[in-house]
């Protein structure tokens, strides 16, 4: 074969497609990619240090700092974790509550990721008409929390705040709104021959691969592995619900990124149900916590579904009021693992669409 | 067959063309802000009492509180809220029980120099306390700081 | 016999550019600006071919030449390795023989050029209008053989070029 | 991790020609087109360079919108995120690629002083260290309609570059 | 479930008698053990899927408080593994722990994958170094990065004036 | 004059009016100096080796049949012309040779020359 | 009067053949020659386009040559450089210093 | 009154300088300047407007406003950003090819401006009438090709290096089945001449008898443009700017005008080749016969916008593989088609 020299091009820090500060070092022989090295950490902020020096309580809005496009399930995890730590119960419409901020932020995060998608794969209306519906839940989630994007919602025990009146119908509202709008992102974008061309047996991920690497969230599925916390090893109140997990067949971009959009029509589905049942539900949403959190020495580690993968943290405590150590698992990260063995071979385009595929988040990635 | 996704997708955006549009003209119009909205601090500052809870709460130690005595009541001689260290995610407003620190719904806060940054809430000279009650104070506080608001620990 | 001043002015200028840049594209080192010379002077040959009335041979001049024959070229020079892209096109040892054969050609030539009475057989008679549609009659009339002669070679250098190239092709794939 | 090494070389601008008239022109077109460069760090990058071009905020109604991944094209760096120790030394090189006259916002905590992580080992106490910044942007993250008002107190400072003297 | 796991884990310590299992059911296996343990899960449990890998220092009390580093440093280190098994739906969090001074382990990217960033992350912050690793250097830090910020003996100035 | 100098009198004032805008820009834009600055840009990052590099085209055979296939078309173009006032002998005649050519893309296709490598 | 005769056209296609053939025997670079090799063609295109305007106006000859000439400098241009390419890789794991004209 | 008021205009300064006593020659050159400025202005003005109606559709589109601030609607945005980009600094990073970097954005805007000269805006309204002029146009469009290449290769930056390998090998890829799909159209007409072309379309326009060839030509020329879904070249998301990513300022600004000068290029050839030019249809001759160019110009054109904010990016060998498996095999079969179709036709009498 023509020996060609092969050359090394930075693919970021600064660049549109890799959605934050992150940096893939590509070997590139032409446009085929011969080596796909990630390098991470350009958005490293300490928060496992950070959070040695903050009382469990105040641990919270950093958890939401890190996978800031669905913070609420980053806020969730860590709550349960310490609960788990503490052995606190929690009310029930607390638990309602959370689910229904989780279920919005996965929906908000992964119509992020469906317009980000569009977005790398060069179709730039899907990119701003997903963010129409990402802005109406945002309003839902601000007029709930305060903020539009960093909930601190959660509360070590129960939630922040009861819902405002009237809340729970503009919910249902907007989440009834919503197929008709994924209805659009499939005419717009999913049904697309181009967009299909570009994510059809584009990344090949084995499933024996997706286990071995630990893989998890819609990267897994997108394999055909059905391994969903919410249905394996159902925490919080999720088996309460009856909802089904998507699974992907070749294990291709697309399959992945068709998960993400029937993993939302899922969750729509768990919100018409949540909030069905929390109607029902009244009484406190705070459980009798004391003021100044010391959970007994120990330790605890408690994974739940996150948007991007399985979500884990883990503390340990030694009896003060501060975290000895805490250390979360990042979906992001991990799933990051398998990049250059999915891009070896392909182009320099095909490398946009697999990064894209696995939906990454920085803040989530450096920790 | 092949082609119709792509006369879909053209369906899509012509729709979109015409249907209504979704921008808020700001600043012409204004964007609804829900009432529990995190924008800019207020400090009610009579209604203060200077107790640090806030301060407390607060993760990152943006608060700064300095009090002196006066006539047996703290006075709080100075607020200054850091909000460049700010991550507006109200610990502060929930711990205050005397309902003094709250959000307004104002959210511009930009400014061309960093020394703007802060607000400063209060920052005031302590009146001089009666005379007459002083003198009896006097004696009683002396060991009890007066001032500093109790800061975090181990930063 | 040409007359207009602006048509002897036009040619002077064009063979100044003709000449100058073919002796950029043997004199610069990078092969790159050798291309892109080449460019230019096929660009002004097509101006001389109009001074001449060849009207379709000066757009495919300028079609083929310096819109596929260039690009084909610089896509050869892109697959080839070279150390250092400034110093890719230099002399080789024998370029004082080379320049003395040159120079003997060329005198040769001249001479002969010289001596010849091409005035004689000059005539005034003008191009028809419409070149194109002559040409397209001739070519499938009178030329025909040599016509799908030229089908066959491109055909046949086509096929050739793929085979010598499809090597490259089949061990692509290690 | 040594900021020093990375010091932002005296900004010497100068020009061929400098007419007060013209530059007021120029000044006019440069504040309607002030084109930012496509450069998220964190979670502030989403509100503040993909919130405010969302449909709702469009930031396109000013102009605004073009967004120029390299940065010679661009005119604006947004600074919106977390800088770390790993990061700084690349936003000072883009920075310093950006052609004249160019611009800055911090927008977000972080992005002014090192906001939340401020603490940290890691993370440089704003983009202020590096860089020279025109407009801070308070907040963690910023709605998208107060990056927009950080955009036209840039705008104002461009078209008379007196408001930040006095 | 948790008798399925039970099971298992009262098999484990029948075929590793050095292990330990506390009440929350997590084992902890001595460093020279754990490539045979860890191959054991995978094969004969179906512990496929490596969820977390992740270490706590615990310097002995002397230097956590801050004084003299004494050369004979009694601190360990713990290195966490949580294994999850997709077909069985259990998990086991498996713990080691090495010795502060020379915190060396083996790698456990032979037997699963998934270890390779996350062993890197914690050496990272650690330094704890996993020998056999592929490809065994900084994830999120910078190369020229002095110290290990996860250790509790890590010292740094924060940027606040 | 002829039409062909009208052309040139477009080319010349094409090739003006872009380095007018060009020198115009020169004149009136502010510059600084920093150190980086006249780096070629990648991402943020310093470039890793030669940028001049052989590159491994798998155009060339995309570029060979463009080649060929337009060198065609300057055959094709003439007779296309006289196509009506030609009789069906010059059709067939082009038949011919188009179906030479054809059998050379066929090849080429077989060959994979339109394959990505 | 100054005018431009056939004999100009000659001589300009005279020196650009001369240049051309300097290039072809003065070049280490292979790519190098067939630009030149191209040069050389052109030249000769120049010399049949003149005649035909000078000397058979009325039936095209001459242009219908440079038409064939063009279509076989064409085909030359892909067959050199392919040629050059199947050289260049079957000489490359060898030495590449040894192919003095390829590398440059 | 209104149908030739342009070519009053230019018969009036023929007319003027003519009784001046100025020579004919001069006069003609004159006129030519003329017609120069004003196609240079018409292009600057279209391009400026261009880039604000590419906006403000991508608005629409977008269930948003665009630009609506600088200016009424936002109608001086395109000035604004025009203005400043003269007034950017034009950086020459260190290891360019100097000259060739600073001659690409000067000669980029020579193809296009080129072009329109034979271009017939109106009826007689043409600056250059060329006989050969659709074989003009394609001769001057492939050298933009080459122009491109210089650019993007000279900036010394890998971004660029790809994106100018990929510019050449798209546009080289797509101008084939473009000339060979309208040997179709040239069948059916005879000549090469852009007026007879349209005047050949007085009764059906070409869209109507040669549907495959419109559509060969129109994707040909999406892809010739650079645009959506073919615009690997500057491939934001994948190259960052391709060619220009180290131009700034005016070196930018260069390649950004060229680019909406060659839309409109390439929606004039739409227009005057299948869509009957400036040709009136249902007989509306009351409105002027250069009105009603630019009206199916702009429609064209809205096509092309509307496609770039629909469709998502193709990649680089599905791209090459279309141009040559679908749409080469298919404008070769479309000459035979077209060939024996006109024999039927003649046959039937017609
Ligand atoms: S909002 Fe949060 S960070 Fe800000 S002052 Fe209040 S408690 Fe502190
Ligand atoms: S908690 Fe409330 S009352 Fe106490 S110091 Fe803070 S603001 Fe004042
Ligand atoms: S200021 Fe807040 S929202 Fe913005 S980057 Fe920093 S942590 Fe994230």
């Amino acid at each position: 074969m023509l020996r060609t020299e092969t050359y090394t091009v930075n693919f970021g820090p600064q660049h549109p497609a890799t959605h934050g500060v992150f940096r893939v070092m590509l070997n590139l022989d032409g446009e085929r990619i011969v080596k796909a090295e990630p390098v991470c950490g350009y958005l490293h902020r300490g928060v496992e240090k950070l959070a040695e020096n903050r009382t469990y309580q105040q641990v919270i809005p950093y958890t939401d700092r890190l996978d800031y496009l669905a913070a609420g399930l980053q806020n969730q995890g860590y709550v349960e974790t310490i609960e788990k730590l503490m052995e606190i119960e929690v009310p029930d419409r607390a638990e309602y509550l959370r689910i229904i901020t989780a279920e919005l932020s996965r929906i908000a995060s992964h119509v992020l990721f469906v317009g980000v998608y569009a977005l790398d794969i060069g179709a730039f209306t899907g990119f701003l008409l997903c963010f129409r519906e990402r802005e109406r839940i945002l309003d839902l989630m601000e007029e709930l929390t305060g903020s539009r994007m960093t909930y601190s919602y959660a509360r070590i025990g129960g939630v922040a705040a009861d819902a405002p009146e009237g809340w729970l119908d503009r919910v249902e509202k907007v989440v009834n709104d919503l197929p008709y709008y994924f209805d659009i992102y499939d005419d717009l974008i999913s049904g697309n021959e181009i967009f299909q061309a570009r994510t059809k047996y584009v990344g090949y991920l084995s499933a024996e691969s997706a286990v071995d690497y630990s893989l998890s969230g819609p990267t897994l599925r997108g394999s055909g592995i059905d391994y969903d916390l919410r249905k394996a090893k159902p925490y919080s109140i999720y088996d309460r619900f009856n909802f089904e997990v998507p699974l992907g067949e070749n294990g291709d971009c697309f399959d992945r990124y068709f998960c993400r959009i029937l993993e939302m029509r899922q969750s729509v589905y768990i919100l018409q149900q949540a909030i069905e049942q929390i109607r029902e539900t009244d009484g406190p949403i705070m459980a009798k916590v004391p003021k100044v959190l010391k959970p007994p020495k120990g330790e605890a580690y408690h994974e739940i579904e996150s948007s991007k993968g399985i979500l884990g943290y883990y503390v340990v405590s030694d009896g003060s009021n501060k975290p000895y150590r805490v250390h979360v698992r990042r979906p992001s990260f991990v799933n990051l693992g398998f990049l250059d063995e999915m891009c070896r071979g392909g182009l320099v385009a095909d490398l946009v669409a697999i990064l894209g595929s696995i939906d990454i988040v920085l803040g989530e990635v450096d920790c | 067959m092949f082609g119709k996704g792509l006369v879909k997708g053209l369906n899509v955006t012509w729709k979109e063309f015409w249907s209504k549009k979704f921008t808020v003209q700001y600043p012409d119009e204004q964007h609804t802000k829900p009432p529990r909205f995190h924008g800019k601090f207020q400090l009610n500052s009579d209604a203060c009492i200077a107790c640090g809870l806030c301060a407390n709460a607060c993760p990152n130690g943006v608060i700064k509180i300095e009090s002196e005595k006066v006539n047996k009541k703290k006075y709080l001689t100075k607020y200054v809220m850091n909000i460049q260290y700010c991550l507006f995610c109200g610990m502060c407003v929930e711990a205050c029980n005397k309902g003094a620190l709250r959000f307004t719904q104002e959210h511009d806060m930009s400014q061309y120099f960093y020394k703007d940054i802060p607000l400063v809430f209060v920052d005031r000279e302590a009146p001089k306390p009666d005379p007459e009650t002083e003198n009896k104070e006097k004696d009683d506080d002396k060991s009890k700081k007066a001032g500093k608001a109790p800061e975090k620990e181990g930063q | 016999m040409e007359t207009c001043i602006y048509n002897v002015i036009a040619f002077y200028m064009l063979a100044a550019v003709i000449l100058g840049s073919a002796v950029m594209i043997v004199a610069v080192r990078n092969i790159v600006h050798s291309v892109l010379f080449l460019a230019a002077c096929f660009i002004s040959m097509a101006g001389i071919y109009l001074l001449l009335d060849a009207v379709y041979l000066a757009i495919i001049q300028v079609l083929i030449y310096a819109g596929a024959v260039c690009i084909m070229i610089i896509f050869g020079i892109m697959l080839i390795r070279r150390a250092d892209m400034k110093e890719s096109n230099l002399f080789n040892k024998q370029t004082k023989l080379a320049a003395g054969v040159v120079a003997m050609t060329l005198a040769v030539y001249g001479i002969l050029a010289g001596k010849t009475a091409w005035t004689d057989v000059t005539s005034n008679v003008p191009v028809p209008a419409d070149s194109l549609d002559k040409i397209g009659g001739l070519l499938l009339s009178q030329y025909v053989i040599p016509f799908e002669v030229a089908a066959l070679l491109l055909t046949v250098a086509l096929i050739g070029a793929i085979m010598l190239a499809r090597e490259v092709k089949a061990d692509g794939d290690n | 991790m040594d900021l020093k090494n990375n010091e932002p070389a005296p900004s010497e601008l100068n020009r061929l020609v400098h007419l007060a008239p013209l530059e007021k022109v120029l000044n006019i077109a440069r504040a309607h087109s002030l084109w930012p460069m496509q450069f998220g760090l964190a979670c502030c990058a989403i509100e503040a360079l993909m919130g405010t071009n969302g449909p709702r905020y469009d930031l396109s109604r000013f102009g605004y919108e073009v967004m120029r991944t390299s940065p010679r094209q661009a005119d604006v760096m947004v600074v919106a995120g977390t800088i770390t120790y790993k990061a700084a030394p690349f936003i000072l090189r883009l920075w310093e690629q950006m052609s004249e006259p160019k611009w800055c916002i911090a927008v977000g905590s972080c992005a002014i002083s090192g906001g939340p992580f401020v603490d940290s080992y890691y993370v440089v106490p704003g983009a202020k260290e590096l860089i020279p910044v025109d407009v801070y942007v308070p907040g963690c993250p910023p709605r998208p309609d107060a990056v927009i008002d950080g955009f036209l107190r840039l705008k104002n400072k461009v078209l008379n570059p007196k408001v930040v003297e006095g | 479930m948790d008798n399925k796991l039970d099971s298992v884990i009262k098999e484990l310590q029948e075929k590793f008698s050095e292990i330990k299992v506390s009440e929350q059911q997590v084992v902890t296996v001595p460093v020279e053990q754990l490539t045979s343990f860890m191959q054991m899960l995978k094969d004969e449990y179906y512990m496929d899927f490596l969820t977390n890998v992740t270490a706590v220092d615990y310097p002995s009390d002397k230097n956590q408080n801050g004084e003299e580093d004494d050369e004979e440093d009694k601190g360990t280190m713990e290195v966490i593994y949580n294994v999850n098994s997709i077909t069985e739906g259990y998990t086991l969090m498996v713990k080691t722990s090495v010795a502060r001074q020379n915190p060396k382990l083996p790698s456990m990217f032979s037997v699963w994958g998934g270890a390779h960033f996350q062993e890197r992350e914690v050496f990272d912050l650690l330094g704890i170094i996993f020998t056999d690793h592929p490809d065994l250097k900084r994830i999120l830090l910078d190369d020229s990065f002095k110290g290990y910020p996860l250790r509790k003996d890590f010292q740094w100035v924060g940027g606040r004036k | 004059m002829s039409d062909w100098a009208g052309v040139l009198m477009f080319l010349v004032v094409a090739a003006i009016f872009g380095a007018g805008g060009i020198i115009a820009s020169f004149v009136i834009h502010p510059r600084s100096k920093a150190k980086q600055k006249l780096e070629a840009y990648e991402c943020g990052v310093p470039s890793i080796g030669n940028t001049w590099i052989q590159f491994r085209s798998s155009y060339f055979l995309y570029a060979l049949m463009f080649v060929i296939f337009d060198v065609e078309t300057i055959f094709l173009y003439p007779w296309a012309i006289k196509f009506q006032s030609l009789g069906s002998f010059a059709f067939i005649e082009m038949i011919i040779f188009l179906f030479i050519l054809i059998v050379g893309l066929w090849y080429a296709w077989k060959e994979g020359a339109m394959e990505w490598i | 009067m100054v005018t431009i005769s056939l004999t100009h056209y000659v001589m300009l296609s005279a020196i650009l053949f001369s240049i051309g053939l300097f290039g072809v025997l003065a070049k280490k670079n292979a790519v190098s020659v067939l630009i030149c090799i191209e040069l050389m063609l052109n030249a000769v295109n120049i010399n049949f386009i003149a005649f035909s305007k000078y000397i058979t106006p009325a039936d095209f000859m001459g242009q219908i040559f440079a038409i064939f000439v063009i279509t076989v400098a064409a085909a030359e241009v892909g067959v050199g450089l392919a040629i050059i390419i199947a050289i260049y890789r079957n000489n490359l794991p060898v030495d590449l210093d040894e192919i003095d004209w390829l590398k440059w | 009154m209104l149908e030739t008021i342009f070519i009053d205009i230019a018969n009036w300064i023929r007319n003027l300088l003519g009784s001046a006593g100025v020579p004919a020659l001069w006069n003609d050159t004159v006129m030519m300047l003329v017609k120069l400025t004003a196609i240079i202005v018409f292009i600057l003005i279209n391009a400026l407007w261009l880039v604000y109606m590419e906006r403000k559709v991508a608005g629409y589109m977008q269930a948003r406003i665009g630009p609506n601030r600088v200016g009424p609607k936002g109608l001086l945005q395109t000035t604004a950003d025009i203005g400043k980009l003269i007034s950017k600094e034009i950086i020459i990073p260190k290891n360019v090819d100097k000259i060739l970097f600073l001659l690409a954005p000067v000669l980029i805007f020579v193809p296009p401006l080129t072009i329109f000269s034979v271009i017939p805006f109106g009826k007689n309204m043409m600056a250059i009438d060329l006989n050969i002029g659709l074989f003009f146009v394609f001769a001057i469009a492939s050298l933009s090709t080459l122009i491109f290449w210089i650019g993007g290769w000279s900036s010394y930056n890998k971004y660029s290096l790809l994106g100018s390998m990929r510019v050449i090998s798209q546009m080289v890829s797509y101008e084939l089945p473009m000339m060979l799909a309208l040997l179709g159209v040239i069948m059916i007409v005879g000549s090469l001449n852009l007026s007879e072309i349209i005047l050949a379309q007085e009764s059906a326009w070409f869209i109507i008898s040669q549907p495959i060839a419109f559509l060969i030509f129109f994707i040909a020329a999406v892809a010739e443009c650079n645009r959506v879904p073919f615009d690997l070249m500057e491939g934001e998301s994948e190259i960052i700017a391709g060619p220009y990513t180290e131009y700034s300022g005016m070196g930018f600004a260069m390649f950004f005008l060229a680019e909406y000068a060659n839309i409109m290029i390439a929606s004039a050839m739409t227009t005057v080749l299948f869509l009957g030019g400036w040709l009136a249809p249902f007989g509306l001759t009351f409105i002027p016969s250069w009105l009603w160019f630019f009206v199916k110009m702009y429609v064209v054109i809205f096509v092309f916008m509307w496609l770039r904010w629909t469709y998502p990016r193709v990649r680089i060998d599905q791209l090459l593989g279309f141009g040559w498996k679908v749409l080469v095999p298919l404008s070769l079969a479309n000459i035979f088609v077209t060939g024996i179709g006109m024999y039927i036709y003649r046959a039937l009498g017609w």
